[in-house]
């Protein structure tokens, strides 16, 4: 219990990703859909990027020619995420793209309305 | 387009002062926080903002959409080449071409600046051309129209 | 039902990712495994070997360049599936 | 904090022209991928693409000769070597399966050059071959890495770009589709940057070797962890990879698509994520890890129903198209099993059968395009007696559907005989008759097809089929396709034992 409350970023992460994975299986609307990957993306990336914290050092940037005397945080999963968060908002782009066009075809973006018109 | 006076004037003050944020942000990339993609998403947001203002008309007048499509690709090609090069060059043992230079200044990090350039580039023109095919439906539109 | 099978989901999904958490190294400890000789690496070499002193543009931009050639490609094959949706067909550059 | 780091050392002394293959191709294929929305004409984009992609195959086939004289090499892509920059390892597996998908892709664009235009609108086809080729260069990074993030990025260009050539297509059941398949996709690769956080966090390094390296030494204490984050690879590469029941997003996705995507999809695109997952079990964790938890049994159970539900759900389909995309969930159920039966030959065979389903159901997906596109029609019973317009097809498909089914010498019949010496060879001889079953089931929703195709002509009276056979050279690509197939049928020991010598498993 007490590993829980010393790691709280994490804890606060998984139960972030657990709301955004409820609301992808709850919603039938598709922009909250999007919203809730979106809730699970942040999370993971919340998650990595704690992981590179370590308490008392600087961020990593070397200011004034010569590395710190206190030390860096670790720099590597920061750099990861940053490409993780391109991707993320690239497919979410296409996502809301996709529904834009899903709403001009059937007229509602409700899943399952969607399914029952079975339209061709 | 908007027809309110006060924000096209507040956006012609503002407009110059993000966009050299933004460009600020890309050329910094290597010394501050920042880089290709957050630069990029800031001159992205300052031609969406200049074409939710004033119109379709104005900026394909100014921004023509199939220069901007050969701008993006020429500067991913760009990216490939030099990326290429270094990897290559790393794997025969050819020496670095431009050296890291004096850490600190602007003109440091080997190709580190200017592949943010271009990386800021891609994404300024793709977050436009996104923004505006979700707008309009088309990025043409001053051309159909006539 | 459906509102109940979902939470209860959620709610073992959690419980599973918790029980990793329990194991996982304290937040902000120096002494973590993640925190090993690639990270001092990176931090002591990063200038002199490439010259730039914003660490984290060193590692995606030099040593792990490849990671961001293909994230740009990323933006471009989403800008490309986007025109792909949305565009419509017959205007005027296309003919 | 003092930690020491021995280098893997790598064998790799002298500088050899063929090792820069992997990374070339990556870059060739992408870069001219950037090239191809600025053409126009027809021609010039299919001699483009067919160029580039002719070209990447015959540097693929240099390389497999070169692993074949030389042995499996390490690439690092940079100035730094491997536990600091991105490295790509290429053994004998990974030069087999890339140059399978270079060849395959090559035909498929081929055969799309005859009948594309048919089913798209002619404005889209430069962004279709564009996606494509970003969908090729990404399915080999995904093969060729030996970096498990490197790997993740990867399979999100792939993921948006067959995302992509599902929705060319303008109809709404493929706009339907292709959301349910981004949606469900982006769950899994959710799942999957979860567990390179918790691997991360576990060992500090990104480089499988590496991380294999400190997962055994740390591994005390973190059973939990480690258990953890195979299961959710394993998820999240399966969805990708339509493991059964996960596999909901296939048969809407596969069966709307264009047929050239549909085939690219079928035989590509859910292969890769199952080579990383291989890789995940084999080289970062380790047979001494992961035979130590139950996941192997349970991708055994998991390949199992897929291998009987996905036949059954064949059986009840009426269109042709979406019953070979259930038959490719089948398929992708003995890959699971294989891997599931967790030693050496089972392994083996789960390569080979990648292999030989790429190669089979390209052309089946193909055949029935041009049955579709030939003639308008789409359900199964439709197709009675149109082995006397199509002959030359519908004998492709035959042969096709034959290997399928597991007719001697045909590679199907390879990988089924071979699967049951391996689950003899542990002592499941229960295996078998799921094996024997599934094969049946094959059976029962092939020969249908096949025999009233070429004798059903209790109903052709007052059907109209829109025309003659294709023309030869249309037909071309196919041909050299299932020639292929039975090659490797033909020579399946060859082949086995070159896979044998670059396996992971010792």
């Amino acid at each position: 219990m007490q590993t829980l409350v010393n790691n709280y970023m994490f804890v606060g992460a998984v139960i972030m990703f657990g709301i955004g994975f409820m609301i992808l299986l709850l919603h039938n609307n598709l922009i909250k859909k999007i919203i809730g990957m979106n809730i699970m993306d942040t999370s993971v990336f919340l998650l990595f990027v704690s992981l590179g914290y370590i308490k008392g050092k600087e961020a990593p940037i070397i200011v004034g020619g010569e590395i710190s005397k206190m030390g860096y945080v670790n720099p590597l999963p920061t750099g990861l995420m940053l490409t993780g968060i391109v991707v993320a908002v690239s497919v979410t782009a296409f996502m809301l793209a996709l529904t834009i066009k899903l709403n001009d075809m059937y007229g509602t973006i409700e899943l399952d309305e969607i399914q029952k018109m079975r339209g061709r | 387009m908007m027809k309110s006076s006060i924000v096209r004037h507040i956006t012609s003050l503002l407009l110059p002062f993000v966009q050299i944020f933004g460009i600020y942000i890309m050329l910094f990339g290597h010394l501050s926080p920042g880089g290709g993609f957050a630069g990029g998403s800031i001159l992205g947001a300052s031609l969406i903002l200049f074409r939710f203002i004033y119109g379709s008309e104005a900026t394909d007048a100014k921004f023509k959409a199939t220069y901007m499509m050969r701008l993006a690709l020429v500067s991913l090609m760009m990216y490939g080449l030099i990326k290429g090069y270094v990897f290559v060059s790393a794997f025969l043992g050819w020496h670095s071409v431009i050296g890291t230079g004096t850490p600190g200044t602007l003109l440091s990090g080997g190709f580190i600046m200017p592949l943010n350039v271009l990386v800021g580039l891609v994404v300024a023109i793709t977050f436009y051309f996104i923004a505006v095919l979700f707008e309009e439906g088309d990025f043409n539109n001053a051309n159909t129209r006539q | 039902m459906k509102a109940l099978l979902a939470s209860i989901l959620t709610l073992t999904f959690i419980g599973f990712l918790l029980l990793a958490i329990v194991e996982m190294p304290a937040v902000g400890s120096d002494s973590s495994i993640m925190h090993n000789v690639v990270m001092d690496k990176y931090i002591e070499d990063a200038m002199t070997d490439t010259g730039a002193i914003n660490i984290v543009s060193a590692i995606i931009l030099d040593y792990r360049a490849f990671d961001t050639f293909v994230e740009a490609s990323v933006i471009f094959t989403a800008l490309i599936c986007i025109m792909i949706v949305l565009k419509r067909s017959g205007s005027h550059d296309e003919k | 904090m003092t930690q020491t780091l021995t280098l893997i050392s790598h064998t790799n002394t002298s500088t050899n022209f063929i090792e820069l293959v992997p990374l070339l191709s990556i870059m060739l294929l992408m870069m001219s991928a950037f090239v191809m929305p600025l053409l126009k004409k027809k021609h010039h984009i299919y001699g483009g693409a067919i160029g580039v992609l002719g070209l990447t195959g015959i540097l693929q086939l240099l390389n497999v000769l070169h692993i074949n004289r030389s042995g499996a090499y390490t690439f690092d892509i940079g100035h730094f070597p491997a536990p600091f920059g991105i490295m790509l390892k290429i053994g004998e597996v990974e030069s087999i399966i890339g140059l399978l998908f270079v060849f395959v892709n090559l035909m498929i664009v081929w055969y799309a050059y005859f009948s594309l235009e048919k089913e798209i609108k002619e404005n889209r086809v430069s962004f279709f071959h564009t996606l494509n080729l970003l969908l090729l260069a990404s399915l080999l990074g995904i093969v060729y890495t030996n970096d498990i993030f490197n790997g993740f990025v990867f399979l999100e260009v792939s993921t948006l770009a067959a995302c992509g050539i599902i929705v060319v297509k303008d109809k709404k059941t493929n706009i339907k589709a292709g959301i349910k398949y981004l949606i469900l996709s982006s769950l899994g690769s959710g799942l999957v940057l979860m567990g390179i956080a918790f691997v991360y966090s576990l060992s500090g390094h990104l480089s499988m070797s590496y991380i294999h390296e400190a997962l055994l030494e740390n591994m005390a204490g973190k059973h939990n962890t480690i258990l953890i984050s195979i299961i959710l690879f394993t998820i999240g590469l399966g969805i990708k990879g339509a493991m059964f029941p996960l596999h909901i997003w296939l048969p809407d996705a596969h069966a709307s698509a264009p047929s050239p995507s549909s085939a690219i999809l079928s035989a590509l695109v859910i292969k890769a994520p199952i080579l990383f997952l291989i890789k995940i079990y084999y080289v970062v964790f380790g047979m001494a890890i992961i035979g130590e938890t139950v996941i192997l049994d349970l991708v055994l159970l998991f390949g199992v129903l897929g291998m009987i539900f996905g036949s059954l759900f064949a059986r009840s389909q009426t269109e042709l198209k979406r019953m070979i995309a259930y038959s490719s969930v089948a398929q992708m159920g003995y890959i699971f099993f294989a891997i599931g039966l967790g030693n050496k030959l089972g392994l083996i065979m789960a390569v080979y059968h990648i292999i030989a389903h790429a190669l089979t159901k390209s052309s089946l997906f193909l055949a029935a395009g041009s049955f579709i596109e030939q003639t308008g029609f789409k359900t199964i019973d439709e197709f009675k007696g149109i082995g006397k317009e199509m002959p030359v097809t519908l004998g492709i498909f035959t042969i096709s559907a034959l290997s399928m089914i597991g007719i001697p010498v045909l590679p199907g019949f390879i990988s089924k005989w071979n699967l049951a010496m391996a689950a003899i060879e542990i002592d499941k001889i229960y295996l078998l008759i799921i094996l024997l079953v599934s094969s049946l089931l094959n059976a029962g929703y092939y020969f249908p097809i096949i025999i009233n195709g070429y004798f059903g002509e209790d109903n052709l009276d007052g059907k109209i089929f829109r025309s003659k056979s294709k023309p030869v050279k249309t037909l071309l690509p196919l041909m050299i396709l299932t020639i292929l197939m039975v090659l490797a049928g033909f020579f399946s020991g060859s082949i086995i034992t070159f896979i044998e010598r670059g396996i992971y498993l010792g």
